[in-house]
């Protein structure tokens, strides 16, 4: 099912920036449900260093919506402990790159408690943070990782490109009983776009969205890139048809819906932002060629970060940052 | 209602007879191991039974316990089958974790058992959680953290403690100080004298007890929960106790001597609170050796059990990774491997 | 010798001089940033000049320091290169990182700045692995570890100060207290009255002295540089003290008054240690002003010198990733996505 | 240049384990270097839990090979910093599920530091730990996480499949400037092969051996992989000409090894313990696809653990375990 239709079935729609559409997806998950509370550094009357949460402390209080002292190992662990005894907590992770302070928690507890309990516990739990470079914040507050996140078993992740879609995965992964990463990226935080008024609209986990339909060439884009591919695409209508999909889920990630497009346009770019050796790229093109291997007509591109960390200095992060450009370069080389 | 109240003379039975069944139960899974029936590795409790018992002693039904990689004798302490526990050691879908865990998994959470830990100095944040949850939800409950001496140096013991501390969790840090993290003893991890002594850190009551007196640790506990459940956060209690096996089994120990376990043993914690008991007229010496028989009449049923009980079915193992399986496993689960059937992709 | 020893007259006007000098810096990368010439992120160190230059001063040329986000003052302090240091703000190649690192990131490995630090409490452990090296090579120096209030919490400084401690290591932690971390208050962090009640937990001297007091905290540092050197271990410092700027540039800080702020202004530590130095006639009035002077000039000078400065090419965003470029890089290197050079694969 | 032919030009060889072979790299470097010292967690008169530090304690005493107490954020992030101030510090993370309480120091610090300084800051460093499944060690004691180490940019990473690469990779890592993990499969430290003697011998980082020369297929294997996939290639002989390649580093990857061999038998098998997804098997498929698009006459293969733990009960463990037949299963399905 394409977006637009998807969301045509929807009853009513307003435009909201990708930031409130967070925010709202929140709100009403805290008002639907009492056991869903937020924890995170500076979340409450803060507001949330990225603006997220904003006056949703003043709203909830702030037992609903928690301010931690900077321990992410600790918090992430006892949002774990939290969930597997009752409640449903939302951890805030400022920045993904801080995602290694808590990864023992991650890695070892809320990824493989239900597992190695032999599925007898419970672990309702979302953990949100933003990634991702273009505001010279460097290395250390600019990284991507959701590839590392996709790959551990025991964890779900979803990474929106468009404010719909941050929406309905947010609320989607509140109410999963399995813990999920809402990777959002920090420069689409003011990117606006339709979303569904309907309390209970959520994006399912693990289904991608085709946001363009197209005949040529198929790009699989993730969080940023989705917007400046869809850009890229209007720029070449004339010459190549493009179909544009939101992959929205990593894991699970819905193969079937690439794999569809790709045997109609026998030519995939695969657009992330991750770091490109052993990123997310590769899992798609891994996959596109095992379900689709005869009706490849040319190498599926990766468009990404180059291996490196992102530089401070404007002209050097602008050189490693992958855009539209990139994507319409790979497009060209492929034909 | 505790399970078994160390001040009453029936509750102190119980818990001698806890403690004496784990001891059967470790005595019998290290010799099970050693004839190569259950597999992986097993880290056994005797000898700090006290501490294990003096603590559940003093919780309610309802608490909490997140535990450690030497977790059977919390198990059992928290009242926990012993059958199911060796059909977990043996790897059976009978066991408590259906085969999936062993013995460094071993949890029952709506008994209140957060999991053995094989991540030292993860239990402790686990802890803080589930005393986050009871707080959050109002509920008459305490959560317990269990963590060894060597677990004291972890920077997640200190955040969980910490956030414990700041936001008086109803939480209660229980260290077993048995003198060694595996071959590295007590004073070359810290330099405190007491573990106790980094209580203050968080500003919390810290107390050294006995851990080789199993009344002096439920005390300290009791005392520690009535604490946490009055709002005032948590308490840090170290309990000097000592493994008299290896760190695993198959250690070779090449890191203390036989004189220092001797002497240990000589405070052996099941003697010594038996003989009290026998003094203070709560027991007999024949009602013990019946004790110690049941104990190891149980437990050969367990291991009775466990043998006859059946091996998961390979499927399984696709089983529990999420509440809904996701096609990436589906995938597999629909044709596992011992039949041949991984996916292949493509076709021209 | 010192750089500059507070225990001369000469060596209190020069540090004197670089609180001055930090100031003027961070007041002009404020209002640089403010209009727009600066990206990223800056956290300024105004208000708390003193605990980066009386411990600076308490330290030899060679010893290290590893420093946090907010690591201007620091840097200064260690006798760095405003020039530079305003280059790599600005993202300039002559900047001490090429312009790779940016506010959070400047360093000066062989001037024994281990590095701003985007990450709250990563300083410690490194600082404790200087002073591992230090010792495992015999060498006169200690390491310090400068941290926030705020990273107190964090799990890997519990780590680093308990190896520094249980390794006696040539370290001293400063913690620099400043009340809050980002908008949250000391007191919703920890439980502890004072910071310094933490090195208890790894027996080490704690001493908590008045940040706003550039001698007070160099008579600190100093004692537990010696005790370093002497092989007695760590110690840790808190010093007391107020950032008068938001937590970082753009923060409408919700979370705090203008009056207390005027509170700790009142206390200013350049305002009141000139006015001791004038007292006790190791300077003048009209000699304080000069030095303003110079230091606002000194200021202007590096950011005239940051504006020209070149900004790097684009290719040398792939330089300086490992000792050796590996070809993962090199094919983009080669190709600079600027020149439109991407590489594509396989022809039919 | 095979594996075989580079080890002829070795003037002697003498048969060791992986384990053995481990030691002897690790007593040469200490023996070669002062500045290289031992920093882990029982390594020291314990031996090391797996034993393969074993008597270099005994031999190099408490300075040189230094136990720590259970602080892998606080030593892993001490070699950091003593390698940026002039040690060349070899760490031993017990085993690689611990790396997720160690991982902000590898992530933001080990792998950040030379590059947001404008390389200047060497990292020196080395770190060993053990990976993989089937001693019924459980889901917290069997990961295979080199894939993360492997994406993530600033380290290097290897992971050999016999004893002359375990020693030559331990070298070679020891010796360089860059942080190098050493993920060792604890499965193989049995495994005995011919190691050559000379003390200057290393392994590239960066070259892929071929292992056995075919025609008619490739598999690319990692670490315990290799030797089954060897045994596998041998037992089908008759039928199919297998060339096997041990990749031996992950990062830098040697792709041309790899697709030069792919141009030859349009067949490949990937085969890597690690979970499945956005795994070490998706990379090399994507670059091999990238390179050899038009050789390839069949979708590559991925032979690895099924997006699950590891679990404790042997039937389960053994399930989804990657193993030689697997291999042999993946070559039929192209063949
Ligand atoms: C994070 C982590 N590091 C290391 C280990 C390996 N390990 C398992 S038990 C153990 C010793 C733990 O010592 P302590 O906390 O005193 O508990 P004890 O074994 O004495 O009960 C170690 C180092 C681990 N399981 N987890
Ligand atoms: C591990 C980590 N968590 C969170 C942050 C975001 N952050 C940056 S500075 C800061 C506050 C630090 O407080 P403190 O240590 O007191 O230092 P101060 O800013 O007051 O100098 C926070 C939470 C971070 N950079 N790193
Ligand atoms: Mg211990
Ligand atoms: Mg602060």
């Amino acid at each position: 099912m394409t977006a637009q239709v998807e969301r045509e079935l929807e009853t009513e729609t307003e435009e909201l920036t990708v930031r409130e559409a967070i925010r709202q997806a929140l709100r009403e998950e805290l008002d639907r449900d009492e056991d869903v509370f937020l924890i995170g550094e500076d979340i409450g009357k803060f507001g949330g260093v990225l603006e997220v949460t904003g006056d949703l402390y003043e709203e909830f209080g702030e037992e609903r919506v928690r301010d931690t002292p900077i321990s992410e190992a600790g918090f992430t662990g006892a949002a774990t402990g939290a969930a597997a005894t009752g409640t449903r907590p939302v951890v805030e992770l400022m920045f993904s790159d801080f995602s290694g302070v808590a990864m023992e928690q991650i890695m070892n507890q809320m990824a493989k408690m239900r597992y190695m309990f032999g599925g007898k516990a419970e672990m309702p739990l979302t953990v949100r943070t933003t990634e991702g470079g273009g505001m010279g914040a460097a290395s250390q507050h600019s990284g991507t990782v959701h590839s590392w996140i996709a790959h551990f078993p025991g964890l779900k992740a979803v990474a929106p490109g468009t404010a719909a879609a941050a929406k309905g995965l947010t609320k989607a992964a509140i109410r999963s009983n399995d813990p999920v990463f809402v990777f959002e990226n920090k420069m689409i935080y003011e990117q606006t776009g339709q979303v569904p008024t309907d309390e209970d609209f959520t994006v399912p986990i693990g289904e991608a969205a085709v946001e363009r339909e197209g005949e040529d060439v198929t790009v699989v884009a993730t969080q940023r890139l989705v917007g400046e591919s869809l850009e890229t695409a209007e720029s070449i209508a004339d010459d190549v048809d493009v179909e544009v999909i939101d992959t929205r889920s990593l894991y699970p990630l819905d193969t079937e819906t690439i794999v569809e497009s790709v045997r109609k346009t026998g030519r995939l770019i695969v657009a992330d932002e991750s770091p490109l050796s052993y990123g997310t790229h590769a899992e798609i093109v891994a996959r596109v060629q095992e379900e689709a291997f005869f009706s490849l007509d040319a190498p599926i591109q990766r468009v990404g970060t180059p291996d490196t960390h992102m530089p401070f200095s404007p002209p050097l992060e602008n050189e490693v940052l992958p855009d539209g450009d990139d994507v319409r370069a790979a497009i060209e080389r492929i034909s | 209602m505790a399970d078994y109240d160390l001040e009453s003379a029936e509750g102190r039975v119980e818990a001698l007879r806890r403690m004496v069944l784990i001891r059967a139960f470790d005595e019998e899974a290290g010799d099970r191991f050693a004839d190569g029936e259950i597999p992986g590795f097993v880290h056994l409790y005797i000898g700090e039974e006290a501490v294990g018992v003096g603590t559940c002693g003093a919780l309610e039904p309802d608490d909490y316990i997140a535990s450690t990689h030497r977790g059977h004798g919390h198990c059992i302490a928290k009242g926990l089958d012993p059958k199911y526990m060796m059909a977990e050691l043996y790897g059976k879908s009978e066991g408590y974790c259906n085969g999936k865990g062993g013995s460094m998994h071993i949890a029952d959470v709506d008994a209140g058992m957060l999991g053995a830990n094989g991540i030292v100095g993860a239990g402790p944040p686990l802890a803080t959680g589930a005393a986050l949850s009871i707080d959050y939800q109002d509920r008459d409950q305490v959560a317990v953290g269990f963590l060894g001496d060597g677990a004291v140096a972890q920077g997640q013991v200190h955040e969980a403690i910490n956030l414990a501390s700041t936001w008086d969790l109803p939480a209660v840090f229980v260290v077993e100080n048995n003198q060694y993290g595996e071959g590295t003893p007590v004073e070359k991890q810290h330099n405190v004298d007491n573990l106790s002594d980094t209580a203050g850190a968080y500003d919390i009551p810290g107390l050294t007890v006995d851990g080789m007196d199993v009344t002096a640790v439920a005390e300290a506990v009791s005392e520690a929960r009535s604490r946490a459940r009055a709002g005032e956060g948590p308490t840090l209690v170290e309990a000097e106790t000592y493994r008299y096996r290896g760190h695993y089994e198959g250690d070779e120990e090449p890191y203390r001597d036989e004189e220092e376990i001797e002497r240990w043993k000589d405070r052996d914690p099941i003697e010594s609170f038996k003989d009290r008991l026998i003094d203070r007229g709560e027991l007999t010496e024949s009602e013990f050796e019946e004790m110690q028989a049941e104990a190891e009449a149980e437990i050969d049923a367990a291991i009775e059990y466990a043998q006859d009980a059946d091996l998961p079915e390979p499927r399984e193992a696709y089983d529990d990774m999420f509440a809904e399986m996701p096609p990436e496993i589906e995938r597999f689960a629909g044709a596992a491997r011992t039949d041949g059937g991984r996916p292949g992709g493509d076709r021209p």
